[in-house]
């Protein structure tokens, strides 16, 4: 945090330069509540992107992230339904939901890590399939429509997405908290220093008397958790979940993390970066409501022109700096 | 007159499939012509691929395009009521089209298909047209909840027909799935009668799976929403798609229309208003067919 | 006249000149050797040649007249082939697919026949055993080192640049490699040859040139300086006491293993190796020495009993075998060694960070080891966060073995320790390696450098095929009864 | 081809294992109709899949596909539709039209491969783009609806999808030629070498004197031309394009090229385990159609699990033949 970490200087260009973009097609963009807004639903593909940071660095990739969330989203709507005629409307009762979301989250990763860790299996295979395999277990426990958390509950539990300390809501705290937890583990910890070098090379770090394969495992495990602290913010919001939740999350957070500057091969990780690019893509849809700009079949081709030119603006810096 | 300019937010799904897409062609050709007949209305228009987004693109309108009124097809019903309840507590005019919120009395006006009766009429049909022990299949589409009803409907339109469903797999709305889940059936079962593709888009997968496997002779199919290719055929008395049921994508202009006359007229606008679900049959195509809607 | 020339050539890399108006030309049917000490420049000069780096001043002149190479590639177009310091080869693809890259025969289709029946005969030529079909990352490294050399050979080269091609070889490899070097000066090529073996310098080269520090200090024709007159040229001050004096091993068992296999490799070795004892391992390429060392170290699957001091030792993995105190430092340095692209102090600390805070990784204790070990092993950096990776080839040598010295092991396995290191430093890490034995730690030596382990160590095992083939100590240890017993053809009287 | 590929072993046991599940759960499998069912419907992933080869294996990455291919139906049937009037009922406008998809798929290639090659930016970043570019374009052109090839042509064309051979129909013929000219360009031709060796390792390929960039850009022009190709047999198939047109084939093709062996990192490129999983993702579909498993909305989580398994059945032997 000393040294200015240039690799995340694009990103923040690119942010600066969407920020602008944004006060500039309407006034109301720099309006707190519109700051909040974008803050709070920016974290949970923050979350999740800040293990996904992890999760790449060490040369892997999680697909089932999004789905994953909506099977825990699901599990924790279904216990805290169950417990609410015994434990009544309660906070305990909620701590148990929450419960729920951040275990399975563990859960969910080590299946992950441990198919890929144990079994040898490449990760974008072992996440395809489990991706199939949440999707369909929250359809199928939704019995093909939605998931409710009971009505009572929803109300005491809303708080945690839209409360907070003044406008810093509980999840932009959360994120706030990660992002800097997670910098702090990829640049101070020997966990991050070992992923690190197991994505670099692995050979090399198995050489080195490092564990690969427990720290490749806790990447998962890591964004396993992310992924259900998500979705303990996730459901105050909408109280509900069904098999279109978390849809493309996956893509959302890999997408962050690429755009924040961490290589998709592995071996750099950029926690601040993928901050930055999980902002950027918040912006984007936030920009693109602030001004009809053109028809909206469009917006996915103006989102696509906008990524590939915040990676440009990133890219030039990066290639001016190496020469 | 220089009347108050109002701002009316329209929040749909975005057009993943034909349905929703003649509904978003609708939205948007009601909007350009209200636009212009009624000066002081702008309209902000939003499409969503899943519910968060349609929270955030609601949000979205709240905070910084400071709207009058809310017209909005929510992509799904629980998690988008407490969005659309804070947009009616703060005020505003809010149109709810289609899907019911899980909360009653929110909206100032609802404007809907019949889900129930979707399925019901199909249903009856079948029942009417077949003989007992005929056998037919089923097309589902995007796992939802307005497909478990208009699938419990149908169903419960066969109860005591002896009409034998062999399998329901899911379509999903799009002719490519439907076209590889007909040619599977067509594989498995010698004897199928008849198909509820349930919608028009599934329909045109269907069929050309059953022509592929030169059975056109043995079954008809039933779609559902009232595509115009569909109109045509069953205007022209196509053997194979005797009837159709509506579910209109208009809809959305009937809602847009009647929000807009809220702010442009006294008329109070407010109350129910649900399109039941109609066969369409050779007699009656022509006033349901629209040449120039993409859908 | 010279084919290939640098007239009066600098080169910087940012900030850091590393070549100071360089002068040297390369005159046909001749072996020009290139000397000097780690990071002195000369994998540099070669690539300023080979045309894969641009002189910031000064130019090179091909048959007199000045060029400008648009690339490596294109410099090979005009018979100028480089053996590269670092590999250069393609893991996923088969070894006659590497030789041939770039310039495969063959129409539309491959001409799959004709690359392997070359790459089999130029092989044969280099009297290497390895397949055409082999993948190279199956390879071990001195095995991908004779691939580097078929390769060149294949180019019909004017003038080829070597460096360090022998660094890697025993000397039965090494003999064939001089034998081509030889027949390829018959032939009229210009040769650059870049070794820190002092003995085959003297042995080839018809003129030498010597580098220190970015600068020509010496120029020489054969006959002219002797290997210590060479060494001290290089290093700028007289060498004395090459090889420190053998130790006492204690007669503590430090290490012990019995009928350790490793599948298909390595066969039932039993060995001991004592308290303060440096135990060197010979043998020819492939007769399987890295492999029982991985084997010991648990980077391999084997078989057989593992004792380390006494007791029955379960070693499955780097991991276990550090947490026993042991140490294994790789030959393949750049891919199971040092982390290229990560900058020297992460390198340094990666295998001992439990040494540098229990929670935060102190940066500044790292920094002060950085700073021991540069001093400790001579690391010539130019910049201190440079990338591993942008090091000089022996600088990077010395950083492994600093990275695996930190972890303060017990027992210390060394494959090729010195592997492009210059005379200088070699005899100062031969006195640190003897110091540790001093000190009680106990030392496995593997060398394919024949003075070295003659010179280090207290006892030589020779490996043969996987199976240990005799033990030679004291008086017997000579060169001669290592190649014998590394042959199959008995020890001498 | 003389040689067995042992990497290849693993996906064909994988695949007979289907066969052999599928004919045990219903004896319809094996009919000839099904079998040209499958076979023909698989062509346009196998296609595209084909293509994916060349660009993984050279160390790249294209999720544009899916809405490249639905772009270019949308084209196809506009030029088709436009030239209708003057031309006539006639194979000329087929022929036409076959260009326009065939030539855009180049194009789209290049503008892939140039953002890659020439403008640096990350292939991920890039196809996830021209993605969201491609798929507005297409939902634009259609006007949110779907766009229908006009109804004469339409009869003209079917029988591209529809006819063949006997029970060779088109599509198969075409996925079949396709597959045997990958793989004899991924064996036996200079470019098949050059893309695996800068998948291997760009730096030796460049040190030896091939085009790095030039190779690099050609993988996603030829990825564009088959894409384009598998148009060119989608559109006789229904006469329609539309927004869903292509939905996740970007997904499937590269499951299928990573189940067939080739690594997503690059360097080995396995056509052969690409046409095997291809028919393993067709074949675990049609399975679950054919036989009444479970509920429906489980059969993503089967799918998921028959991907995982069949993966792990492939790489035990390849660990097995390691040892
Ligand atoms: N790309 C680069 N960027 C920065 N510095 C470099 C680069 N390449 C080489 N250097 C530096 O230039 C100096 C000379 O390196 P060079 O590789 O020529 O040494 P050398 O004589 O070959 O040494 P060795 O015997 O260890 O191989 C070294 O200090 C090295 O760190
Ligand atoms: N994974 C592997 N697959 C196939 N062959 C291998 C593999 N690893 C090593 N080899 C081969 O086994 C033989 C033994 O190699 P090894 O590295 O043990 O030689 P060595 O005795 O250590 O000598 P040096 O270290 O000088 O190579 C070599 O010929 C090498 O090519
Ligand atoms: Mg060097
Ligand atoms: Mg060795």
């Amino acid at each position: 945090m000393k040294k200015i970490d240039f690799h995340t200087l694009g990103p923040l260009i690119a942010l600066i330069a969407l920020i602008v973009l944004g006060t500039l097609l309407n006034s109301a963009f720099l309006a707190p509540a519109n700051i909040t807004n974008v803050l709070a639903r920016s974290a949970f593909i923050g979350l999740i992107a800040v293990g996904m940071t992890f999760v790449i660095t060490a040369g892997g990739l999680d697909l089932s992230v999004g789905s994953m969330a909506a099977f825990l989203a699901g599990l924790a709507i279904i216990a805290m339904n169950a417990l609410a005629p015994s434990l009544g409307v309660h906070w305990g009762t909620i701590l148990i939901g929450m419960g729920v979301a951040i275990l399975g989250g563990l859960a969910a990763g080590y299946l992950n890590g441990a198919l890929i860790t144990k079994a040898r299996i490449e990760p974008f295979i072992v996440t395809l399939g489990t991706m199939g395999i949440f999707r369909s277990l929250i359809t199928w426990l939704a019995d093909g429509g939605t998931l409710s958390l009971d009505s009572g509950l929803r109300t005491l539990y809303r708080p945690v997405y839209y409360g907070g300390i003044g406008w810093l809501t509980w999840p932009i705290l959360c994120f706030a908290a990660v992002a800097i937890a997670g910098e702090w583990s990829m640049r101070h910890s020997r966990f991050g220093r070992h992923v690190e070098a197991i994505g670099s090379n692995d050979r090399v770090a198995r050489y080195s008397a490092i564990d690969v394969n427990r720290v490749r495992l806790m990447t998962y495990v890591l964004l396993g958790m992310l992924v259900g602290l998500a979705v303990v913010l996730y459901v105050p919001r909408l109280g509900s979940a069904s098999g279109s939740t978390g849809v493309l999350w996956e893509l959302e957070a890999i997408a962050a993390v690429i755009i924040g500057g961490t290589a998709l091969k592995g071996g750099r990780g950029r926690v601040w970066g993928t901050v930055m690019g999980v902002l950027i893509l918040s912006l984007i849809d936030n920009i693109l409501n602030l001004a009809n700009l053109v028809s909206p079949y469009l917006n996915g081709a103006i989102q696509g022109v906008i990524i590939v030119l915040a990676v440009v603006l990133q890219r030039e810096k990066h290639a001016a700096s190496e020469r | 007159q220089e009347a108050e300019k109002k701002i009316i937010g329209v929040a749909i799904p975005s057009a993943t499939h034909g349905f929703m897409g003649g509904l978003n062609w609708h939205a948007q050709d009601t909007i350009k012509r209200l636009g212009a007949a009624y000066p002081n209305l702008e309209f902000v228009l939003s499409t969503a691929g899943n519910s968060a987004k349609q929270v955030n693109d609601i949000e979205d309108m709240m905070a910084t395009r400071n709207i009058d009124a809310l017209v909005v097809l929510p992509f799904e019903s629980e998690p988008l009521t407490a969005p659309i309840k804070a947009v009616k507590e703060a005020g505003k005019f809010v149109t709810v089209v289609d899907r019911g919120l899980s909360e009653e009395g929110i909206e100032d006006l609802y404007v809907a298909g019949d889900n129930t009766a979707f399925g019901r009429v199909a249903g009856e049909y079948f029942k009417a047209n077949l003989k007992p022990g005929a056998k037919i299949v089923v097309l589902r589409g995007i796992p939802t909840t307005l497909d478990n009803e208009r699938v419990e409907a149908f169903q419960k339109a066969l109860d005591g027909s002896q009409i034998e469903i062999l399998d329901m797999q899911h379509g999903n709305w799009n002719r490519d799935d439907a076209f590889n889940v007909m040619q599977d059936y067509l594989s498995k079962y010698p004897q199928i009668d008849a198909v509820w593709a349930a919608d028009d888009d599934m329909a045109i997968g269907v069929m050309e799976a059953i022509a592929a496997a030169k059975r056109q002779d043995e079954m008809w199919v039933i779609g559902g929403a009232g595509m115009k290719d569909i109109v045509k055929r069953i205007m022209d008395g196509d053997k194979q798609l005797p009837v159709d049921v509506t579910y209109p994508p208009a809809l959305i202009s009937s809602a847009l229309e009647m929000t807009a006359l809220h702010f442009v007229s006294n008329a109070p606008m407010t109350g129910r208003f649900i399109i039941g679900s109609q066969l369409i049959t050779p007699e009656n195509a022509a006033k349901f067919y629209y040449p120039d809607s993409p859908f | 006249m010279s084919v290939l020339a640098l007239d009066n050539v600098s080169k910087s890399f940012g900030p850091v000149t590393v070549l100071h108006g360089i002068d040297i030309a390369l005159e046909p049917g001749e072996v020009h050797a290139l000397i000097g000490e780690n990071g002195a420049g000369k994998s540099t000069i070669m690539k300023l040649l080979g045309g894969f780096l641009d002189p910031t001043e000064g130019q090179v002149l091909l048959d007199g007249k000045p060029v400008r190479f648009a690339s490596g590639p294109d410099a090979e177009a005009q018979g100028i082939v480089v053996i590269h310091q670092e590999f250069n080869l393609a893991r996923d693809l088969s070894v006659a697919a590497n030789v041939f890259l770039g310039r495969e025969p063959g129409g539309w289709r491959l001409d799959h026949k004709a690359m392997q029946e070359a790459t089999a005969a130029l092989l044969r030529r280099l009297d290497s055993p390895i397949s055409p079909d082999a993948l190279v990352g199956d390879l071990s490294v001195p095995d991908r080192q004779m691939v580097e050399i078929a390769k060149a050979l294949s180019r019909n080269a004017r003038v080829l640049i070597m460096d360090e091609p022998s660094a890697v070889l025993t000397h039965r490899e090494v003999g064939a490699l001089y034998d081509q070097i030889l027949r390829l000066r018959e032939q009229g090529v210009a040769i650059l040859y870049c070794s820190h073996r002092l003995d085959e310098v003297a042995h080839l080269a018809d003129r030498i040139t010597v580098l220190r520090d970015g600068r020509v200090v010496r120029r020489a024709a054969r006959g002219e300086l002797t290997q210590d007159g060479m060494a001290s040229a290089m290093v700028g001050r007289e060498l004395q006491d090459f090889y420190p004096p053998k130790g006492q091993p204690s007669g503590d068992i430090a290490l012990e293993l019995r009928g350790l296999s490793v599948p298909g490799r390595v066969h039932d070795i039993s060995l001991t190796l004592h308290r303060g004892e440096v135990l060197g391992i010979a043998g020819l390429v492939g007769s399987g020495r890295t492999e029982l060392a991985e084997g010991i170290a648990g980077l391999r699957s084997s078989s057989g009993e593992i004792r380390i001091d006494g007791q029955p030792a379960t070693i499955r993995s780097a991991r276990d075998g550090f947490a026993h105190g042991l140490a294994y430092l790789t030959e393949d340095r750049k891919e199971a060694g040092l982390l290229l692209e990560k900058p020297l102090r992460e390198n340094l600390t990666l295998a001992a960070l439990e040494r540098f805070g229990s929670w935060r990784i102190d940066a500044s204790a790292e920094d002060a080891a950085l700073d021991r070990a540069t001093q400790d092993f001579d690391i010539r950096a130019p910049r201190r966060d440079m990338p591993a990776g942008k090091l000089s080839g022996g600088n990077q040598q010395k950083l492994l073995l600093a990275k695996t010295m930190l972890t303060e092991p017990r027992i210390l396995i060394i494959d090729e320790p010195t592997r492009g290191i210059d005379v200088g430093t070699k005899s100062q890490i031969y006195a640190f390696i003897r110091q540790l034995a001093t000190q009680g730690l106990s030392v496995i030596v593997i060398s394919s450098e024949m003075p070295e382990v003659i010179g280090l160590a207290d006892r030589v095992l020779v490996m043969r095929e996987g199976r240990l083939a005799g033990e030679l100590q004291g008086a017997a240890l000579t060169e001669d009864n290592i190649v014998r017993l590394a042959m199959g053809v008995g020890e001498a009287a």
